[in-house]
């Protein structure tokens, strides 16, 4: 194995430039800090392209197989003689796609935000969390060891957490953050229970070994964990449930996808690196990462797959309601995580049946792109706009066209019209569902219209419908959103540092899609041969392109035929609008349970009966003392008198009773 | 080296602090006997690992054992393994932070300084003694300047908090006295070496465990005996606050720890109720914080829970779990003591501790409120802090333990990971962050002496958070000792 | 022989001419109070000084009063203490009309101590207690005007008359059963047959009427509140020390063979001793009741170490007296100081009392920490070291009920402490100046209760001169 | 001759005794209170004498031991007359109640 420990360089930059900024960008690099984070990006995404190109080109494929390269293995926490924490490097196919997505979507936004929070205040802090997010982010992917992965998942979540709370002095910012923050948090219990069954019954948190032992049938520790069972589920299930539990909540699966709308309130790159291209599919990542032992227990696969396709189809019905253009996106990005989880659920381990985890990976690959073009150009035009909801948008096509361009390129192939990226993904994930899942098709398909459908609403909104000039100024004004955003007058599209990215994503959104994916990611390493079945794939695009002309004809110009088809759907509308109330349920559930019949009982108890025993007794000394008082009744002869009494009491114990 | 010099630095510190006339002089020399404390330990650490390293396999290093009482065969025998010396170093670093949040302290200057050095004698002393009267001893020379600490300079209805605290802990450490005697009475020694070897009989230590350990317990915030935390917390000044949380909390911890090795078969029959009473605290104590307005009282009431963390780990009785134990009991230290400092620095200037009265003060003052952050952070267990190599070695000790009910009292216990940061990020989002009211908005940052402290403090929470396995390479030799009784007790059964 | 009674009777011998030389200053030409005082403190010293050096052991009168090194060491204790009660009182009786009748009086109690404690026979045993208490009843009257003071001597009087009749009924019936009066023969027909048993509860409830052990204890806080401080804290140090020591003695010597008997009567006593001491103590104000009630639960801490029957039994109470000495005497220092410049005998007088005087402060809340037994002070090791003695039977109920008790006591003490430094008051005791030789006398019990606990050759050469049965 | 056997004796001293004790637990006066306490310590000293007679006759501890009594007795008489008279000073009364001021 030839050496990749360059490749420690590539999480070790970012770190660095949070380090240097954290510590002293307010002073010294109050202008420049986006320039050093963004330098020190660019140098590891050229790393990690030039680690790509080796390991798929030069030494990743020994016959015909692409390898698990441990680059750097460092014990960094040892429990007992086998269980450790190690900090590590590995290089397998899925760890350098990761690594290619990561840097260069992270490497788009550092330079887009370059315009875009041009004048902030807190500049060189916005920079440092953007750098700080990166580098747990590329730690997360590089991960040897599954509790490495835990530390980073809550790294990323917490630099999450910064971030959305970015905006901190706007208390919907604070609770969008603390949301975030917190649902995770939920889920990742879930996740560090499973790491303890996995390790406790594996004996070793190492990811490779762990595959190694749970995967070969006969291993004591695969009888173990399979023989252990607990309210009838085996421990295998039990452990792999709980850890996708918390791949769950990290990518906005129903139902603990609440928190993903609200952190919108970020500012819109960051929603673009986290909320669309890599936190949130860090989920899918982890399932891939430990598929080979998901591939053993069908029950939790199972689980993955329905999970999945019910967050694609709600997320869906919701996005076509939605007002905001980011909650827009943002539910679009639950759909398409959940393509990708029920891909990996109906996939099976190896060989042609390895289809869905190929076509997950490729549609995790191509989504990135897209979707982070989507978001910068809304951010785009809430930068120029000041505003998230549609209705002060319209007609900007004319104002801002290279944004047009890329966002209806992006809106493309997120339809999955050929020949945009996405039109190839969703072909091999249908493709999957149709061999393997008649259901989960069904599902997929109606998905995939609904996806386009909600997509041209958005474009058409945003760049038609009404006529521009008069909406950009009424809008101009009000800046309730992107607070500090100062520079308020009506330029352009913005600085090139915000078009040029626009242009690079435009370009990958058509151009990834002929990579030859599956020659070089699957489920076992070794080349899978596919093809795109013109006839299998005339269902869905024309399935799309109906309901792209739908939406046109709904939303190209002001009309009424919406708001027609809003009063057909009547209730549903309204519940879909509410996001199907989950968000109250859960308010319930904390304001209404466990604060008031929990957290306060206890609190109570604690002050008065805990507390109140302690005081119990010493009030109850003090009124001994206060009844006895009158022993000393100051009288002479009683002295007297007790004096006997003790003579006479004393003879009588020690002559009569203790003889 | 010698390491009586533990008691004769601060000695020395406090009696020219007596002599010393006006607040300038009172500062500096507190401020230099401190860090020579801290020189001291570092050294002291340096020279302990060179031994180490030279394979001294001892159990305790630097033992120097000299007749006290010659007729009740009380020696003053002292020396330090991992642990303790671990437990050194915390007390060495929040003497220092201590003494520089204090810099601007004008009542009673004089007095009060003393006193933090006179605990903290106490502290060392308790740390290195290896014979259970000196221990005693010194236990309760940390008592009494709580008492006047918080009486004297707190806050609130600081009469009744420092005599509530100063009750429960001498009640606490009257029950120790009991099980001292008993010990005594049938070993005919209070050399805890001594008394490991020759071991001691079952009967004895069914009858007498309970009271050391709990004793020891009522130090530790040991449910249902942690009433004195959160008022007395609450009242005492800032330093005082950093000293109780982050030390003399730690001295019950570190004596059920010995306590439990000394009798290991008594810690073995009832480690399930240890256990019970561990998870309830870790949970009850998590929940109590949600619905704290007060800042001090919830980071009180989060000791209680975090300290929760260190019982169970001693009740599970493994060798990882009692690593475990012994790195929260450092991580918990600096963490709240951190916490404590931050807190104070913002009653110092906004005078209210109200959660409700605050808001947005990361716009006046960045600085303090990262230290908040940070300190938040690490008590709900971020990676890359010390809380959270802690816990996760406390858990993945727990879990070791294939029964069920353990199982069931390490998922309670990691479950109280959410409610942490369920209060942690509303005290955060509260003070922090938000909108800032007006007469806050003038305010001004943290001074020299506090950004150092604070300072300090982080440094030893990311050492331990950053680089386990130093600390690890410090304490597991040691653990390895205690666990040779142990796993003799426990494999007997 | 004729020699050797000078080297045993020297402590007395000097005791004695002290009390001619008062006489002789009493008729002799008018002096200022100042020099008196100081000669006397200077004599005192002496007297300290020649007990100290020079051993001595044997018994004359054929045995009447015997001696050894243990009981002068015991001597020497309570001729410190009346040294620096003495040293403490120099305010009160600086202008005070009888001082030479008060030292006069006080000398004779001693001197009476001395005999009670050296006595190898019940009758010198009889003769040395009254001696020593009927002084006491006079000068508990010293303040002649004061209602309390005449009141506090009549119960005084009263009583220990009572108690000195229960005590002889008991001798009588001892000397009845057995025909003697010397402890060296009587320990050979002690027995536990009931008429000795009822003589020696008799002969027990008239020492504990002395050390005010419950429920004989009635007469103290009254006896404390009303006499001068000065008598009072000789009643609390020194007789309370000289009858523990002769008591001790006795029992260890004389009754032996029924040890188990006095065993229980002394787990009894000590159990609601320091019961009932501790929940009168929690609920005073006037200081000197507050000293009372303290000192009565002390009482009961020492029976615990008596009742240990051991050496180390007998050691701890030489040594626990000893530091009792230091710490007790340095409140009653206090108080004297307080009640003689400021007229004030109540805690909550003591409000803000630091801020005006730290000096007085400290030394009370040290004093008070000592007797509390709170390290690094000598009594956190004379309280272990008793309760260690007492250990050593294996009665841990009791143990842990002292221990508990202990806690209690916490509560009173450090209530005092909490008035001098935390409570508000508008208007604190103006600032004291302390005269030189009292304070000379606070600086050395300070330096006693720092160095009696941690030196351990202190306990340690105690240890080696005590007997235990 | 027939003599007096020694438990008559014994029970004169008792009865003497209790009779003292109850004198001193009833009466008010304190001069008479007094006076009840000599009739205790003269109980003493027939109980000393008639042991020394009856059981001892050849030493003659009883006998010396009840004139140091005696002895004693007087003096302290004398110092509670002293003090009962001092008290009817700042009293105006040596009614036992009357001097009750310091209790509880």
């Amino acid at each position: 194995m030839s050496n990749y420990l360059y490749i420690l360089w590539i999480p070790l930059l970012p770190l660095a430039s949070f380090v240097i900024l954290g510590l002293f960008g307010r002073k010294y690099f109050a202008k420049t800090a986006g320039i050093i984070s963004t330098a020190s990006l660019l140098t590891s995404t050229i790393l990690s392209f030039v680690a790509a190109k080796q390991y798929f080109f030069v030494d990743g494929k020994v016959n015909g197989i692409y390898q698990k390269i441990i680059a750097l293995k460092y014990t960094w926490l040892q429990f007992s003689p086998n269980v450790s924490i190690d900090m590590g490097l590995i290089v397998d196919p899925i760890s350098v796609m990761m690594l290619i997505v990561v840097t260069s979507v992270s490497l788009m936004v550092h330079v887009f935000s370059l315009g875009y929070m041009k004048g902030e205040e807190r500049f060189a802090t916005y920079y440092a969390f953007l750098s700080l997010f990166t580098f747990s982010m590329l730690g997360l992917i590089l991960s040897v060891n599954i509790f490495q992965v835990y530390m980073f998942w809550e790294l990323v979540g917490a630099s999450s957490f910064l971030l959305i709370g970015y905006y901190f002095n706007k208390p919907s910012a604070v609770a969008a953050s603390k949301k975030a923050f917190i649902v995770t948090r939920f889920a990742d219990l879930g996740f560090l229970i499973g790491i303890m069954i996995m390790g406790f019954y594996g004996g070793t948190l190492d990811i490779g070994l762990l595959i190694q032992k749970l995967t070969s049938v006969q291993s004591p520790e695969f009888l173990s964990i399979t023989s252990a069972s607990f309210l009838g589920a085996s421990m295998l299930t039990w452990g792999l449930t709980l850890i996708f539990m918390g791949g769950a909540g990290k990518s906005a699966m129903f139902p603990l996808h609440i928190w993903l709308p609200d952190a919108m309130e970020g500012p819109t790159p960051v929603s673009a690196l986290i909320h669309a291209a890599t936190m949130v599919v860090a989920g899918v990542y982890l399932v891939a990462r430990l598929f080979p032992i998901f591939s053993m227990d069908e029950a939790s696969l199972t689980i993955v797959t329905y999970v999945g396709a019910f967050s694609a189809l709600l997320a869906a019905i919701i996005a076509c309601t939605q007002t905001d253009i980011k909650r827009v996106l943002a539910y679009s990005t639950m759909s398409q995580i959940g393509y990708m989880m029920f891909a990996l659920g109906i996939s099976k381990n190896g060989g042609e049946s390895g289809l869905g985890f190929m076509a997950s990976m490729f549609h995790l690959f191509t989504h990135a792109f897209f979707k982070s073009l989507l978001f910068l150009g809304a951010g785009a035009v809430i930068h120029m706009v000041h505003s998230n909801e549609m209705k002060d948008m319209g007609g900007l096509r004319k104002l801002m066209p290279i944004t047009h361009i890329a966002f209806l390129i992006a809106c493309l192939a997120i339809a999955g019209i050929p020949p945009f990226a996405g039109f190839f993904s969703k072909e091999e994930i249908l493709t999957a569902a149709f061999h393997e899942n008649k259901l989960i098709f069904g599902v997929a398909l109606f998905t995939a219209a609904l996806t386009s459908f909600y997509m041209f609403r958005l474009y058409f909104n945003i760049f038609w419908s009404k006529d521009a000039a008069a909406k950009a100024h009424s809008a101009s004004h009000d800046h309730a959103h992107n607070a500090g955003n100062n520079d308020a007058h009506d330029h352009g599209e913005g600085s090139w540092t915000m078009k040029l990215p626009l242009i690079i994503l435009a370009a990958c959104a058509v151009g990834v899609g002929f990579i030859p994916f599956s020659q070089f990611i699957t489920s076992d390493g070794a080349a899978l041969e596919t093809h795109i079945d013109m006839v299998f794939s005339i269902a869905p695009v024309s399935l799309s392109i109906i309901a792209i002309l739908l939406s046109a004809s709904f939303y190209k110009n002001q009309n009424a035929k919406s708001d027609k088809a809003v009063a057909f759907f009547g209730g549903f509308y309204r519940a879909a609008y509410k996001k199907f109330y989950v968000d109250e349920l859960y308010l319930f559930i904390t304001k209404k349970i466990v604060f008031p019949l929990i957290g306060q009982p206890i609190a109570w108890a604690d002050k008065n009966i805990v507390d109140g025993f302690i005081l119990l007794i010493a009030n109850t000394t003090a009124k001994i003392s206060a009844a006895i008082k009158t022993l000393q009744s100051g009288k002479v002869q009683n002295y007297a008198l007790f004096f006997f009494g003790g003579v006479i009491a004393l003879s009588v114990l020690f002559i009569y009773i203790w003889k | 080296m010698n390491l009586s010099l533990l008691i004769i630095l601060p000695l020395l510190t406090a009696l020219l602090i007596l002599l010393s006339k006006q607040l300038a002089q009172i500062r500096v020399i507190g401020l230099a006997g401190s860090l020579a404390q801290l020189g001291a330990a570092a050294w002291l650490l340096k020279s302990y690992m060179d031994q180490r390293a030279a394979g001294n396999t001892a159990t305790y290093l630097f033992e120097t054992n000299t007749v006290w009482f010659k007729a009740l065969n009380i020696n003053y025998h002292i020396g330090i393994d991992g642990i303790a010396l671990a437990m050194i170093l915390l007390t060495a670093l929040i003497v220092v932070a201590g003494i520089l949040v204090s810099w601007t302290m004008e009542k009673l200057s004089k007095e009060y300084f003393f006193l933090l050095v006179l605990l903290s004698m106490g502290a060392y002393g308790f740390f290195i003694s290896l014979d259970l009267f000196t221990l005693f001893f010194f236990l309760e020379v940390a008592v009494i300047p709580k008492f006047l600490l918080i009486g004297i300079w707190g806050s609130g209805k600081k009469e009744n908090s420092a005599m509530k605290l100063a009750l429960m802990l001498m009640a606490g450490s009257a029950l120790v006295f009991v099980g001292l005697m008993g010990i005594y009475y049938n070993t005919h020694t209070f050399d805890m070496v001594e008394i490991g070897k020759m071991g001691i009989s079952l009967g004895v230590q069914k009858f007498f465990f309970p009271f050391l350990f709990l004793g020891f317990g009522i130090f530790a915030a040991l449910f249902p005996f942690h009433t004195w935390v959160p008022d007395g917390h609450a009242s005492a000044p800032t330093a005082a606050s950093m000293f109780l949380a982050g030390i003399s909390m730690k001295l019950g911890g570190y004596g059920c720890l010995r306590m439990a090795a000394l009798m290991p078969d008594a810690a073995h029959s009832y480690s399930w109720i240890i256990i019970l009473l561990a998870t309830i605290a870790i949970i009850y104590g998590a929940f109590a914080t949600m619905m704290q307005t007060d800042l001090k009282y919830i980071n009180a009431y989060s000791s209680i829970s975090h300290c929760g963390f260190v019982i169970l780990g001693i009740g599970m009785l493994n060798k990882t779990s009692i690593n475990g134990a012994v790195i929260q009991m450092v991580s918990h230290g600096l963490m709240t003591a951190l916490f404590f400092a931050a807190i104070g620095m913002i009653y110092s200037r906004t005078h209210t501790r109200m959660v409700a009265q605050l808001g947005g003060l990361l716009k006046v003052m960045p600085f303090i409120s990262t230290v908040f952050v940070i300190a938040g952070l690490c008590s709900l267990g971020l990676p890359g802090f010390s809380g959270f190599v802690a816990e996760m070695t406390v858990f993945m000790g727990s879990w070791q333990n294939p029964d069920g009910v353990y199982r069931l009292a390490t998922v309670i216990s990691a479950a109280s990971i959410v409610v942490t940061a369920v209060y942690i990020l509303r005290a955060t989002g509260k003070t922090i962050m938000g909108p800032i009211s007006n007469e806050h908005a003038l305010l001004s940052d943290a001074n020299w002496n506090e950004k150092l402290a604070a300072g300090l403090l982080i440094i030893g929470i990311l050492i331990i958070g950053l680089a386990p396995f130093l600390i690890n390479q410090l304490i597991m030799p040691s653990t390895d000792f205690l666990m040779i009784n142990i796993d003799k007790a426990i494999t007997l059964k | 022989m004729s020699s050797s009674i000078f080297i045993l009777l020297r402590q007395e011998l000097l005791l004695s001419l002290l009390i001619f030389i008062l006489l002789f200053i009493k008729i002799g030409k008018e002096r200022s109070n100042e020099s008196i005082l100081n000669l006397i403190n200077i004599l005192l010293v002496v007297n300290l000084a020649a007990g100290i050096f020079g051993m001595s052991e044997g018994g004359i009168f054929n045995g009447m009063f015997t001696t050894n090194a243990f009981i002068v060491l015991e001597k020497n204790i309570l001729n410190l203490a009346m040294l620096l009660i003495s040293m403490q009182s120099y305010a009160w009786l600086k202008n005070h009309k009888q001082l030479a009748e008060f030292y006069l009086l006080l000398f004779t109690s001693l001197l009476g101590m001395f005999f009670m404690i050296s006595s190898g026979n019940l009758l010198m045993f009889y003769l040395g207690l009254e001696m020593s208490t009927i002084p006491l009843a006079a000068s508990a009257n010293f303040d002649l005007a004061k209602r309390k003071s005449s009141e506090a001597a009549m119960k005084l009087i009263l009583s220990s008359a009572f108690s000195s009749g229960i005590l002889l009924m008991g001798i009588s019936f001892l000397y009845g059963t057995t025909g003697t009066l010397s402890f060296d023969v009587l320990t050979a027909y002690i027995s536990n047959n009931p008429m000795q048993l009822f003589a020696f509860i008799l002969l027990v409830s008239g020492f504990a009427f002395k050390i005010s052990a419950v429920p004989f204890h009635l007469w103290t806080a009254d006896v404390y509140e009303g006499s001068p401080v000065a008598v009072t804290a000789f009643l609390s140090v020194v007789s309370k020390a000289a009858v523990l020591f002769t008591f001790t003695s006795i029992l260890y010597k004389v009754f032996t063979p029924i040890a188990t008997v006095w065993y229980g009567v002394l787990v009894v006593l000590s159990i609601t001793t320091i019961l009932i001491g501790n929940l009168f103590a929690l609920r005073q104000d006037n200081f000197k009741r507050f000293l009372a009630f303290s000192s009565i639960a002390q009482v009961g801490f020492i029976l615990i170490g008596i009742s240990g029957s051991s050496q180390a039994g007998s050691a701890s109470l030489v040594y626990f007296v000893l530091i009792y000495v230091f710490s007790n005497l340095a409140a009653f220092g206090v108080v004297s100081v307080v009640s003689a410049l400021a007229g004030k005998e109540n805690i909550s007088d003591f409000k803000g009392f630091y801020k005006t005087n730290p000096f007085l402060s400290w030394v009370l809340t040290i004093a008070l920490f000592s007797l509390a037994g709170v390290p690094p002070t000598a009594g956190f090791f004379g309280k272990l070291f008793l309760m260690m003695a007492g250990a050593a039977k294996d009665n841990y109920g009791l143990i842990i009920f002292a221990a508990l008790n202990m806690v209690v006591s916490f509560y009173y003490y450090l209530k005092v402490v909490k008035a001098m430094f935390m409570d508000e008051n508008e208007a604190p005791i103006q600032k004291l100046n302390v005269p030189g030789i009292t304070k000379l006398a606070m600086y050395i019990c300070m330096a006693g209760i720092i160095i009696t606990g941690l030196a351990s050759l202190v306990y340690d050469y105690i240890y080696s001169l005590s007997i235990g049965i | 001759m027939n003599e007096v056997p020694l438990t008559h004796i014994l029970f004169l001293s008792t009865a003497l005794f209790f009779i003292g004790m109850y004198g001193l637990f009833t009466r008010r006066n304190l001069i008479t209170m007094l006076m009840s306490i000599e009739l205790m310590l003269n109980s003493v000293n027939i109980n000393f004498v008639a042991f020394n007679k009856y059981l001892f006759p050849d030493k003659l501890d009883g006998l010396f031991f009840s004139l140091f009594i005696i002895t004693i007795a007087a003096a302290e008489a004398a110092v509670a007359i002293a003090i009962i008279i001092n008290l009817y000073r700042s009293h105006q009364s040596i009614d036992v109640d009357d001097a009750t001021e310091m209790k509880f």
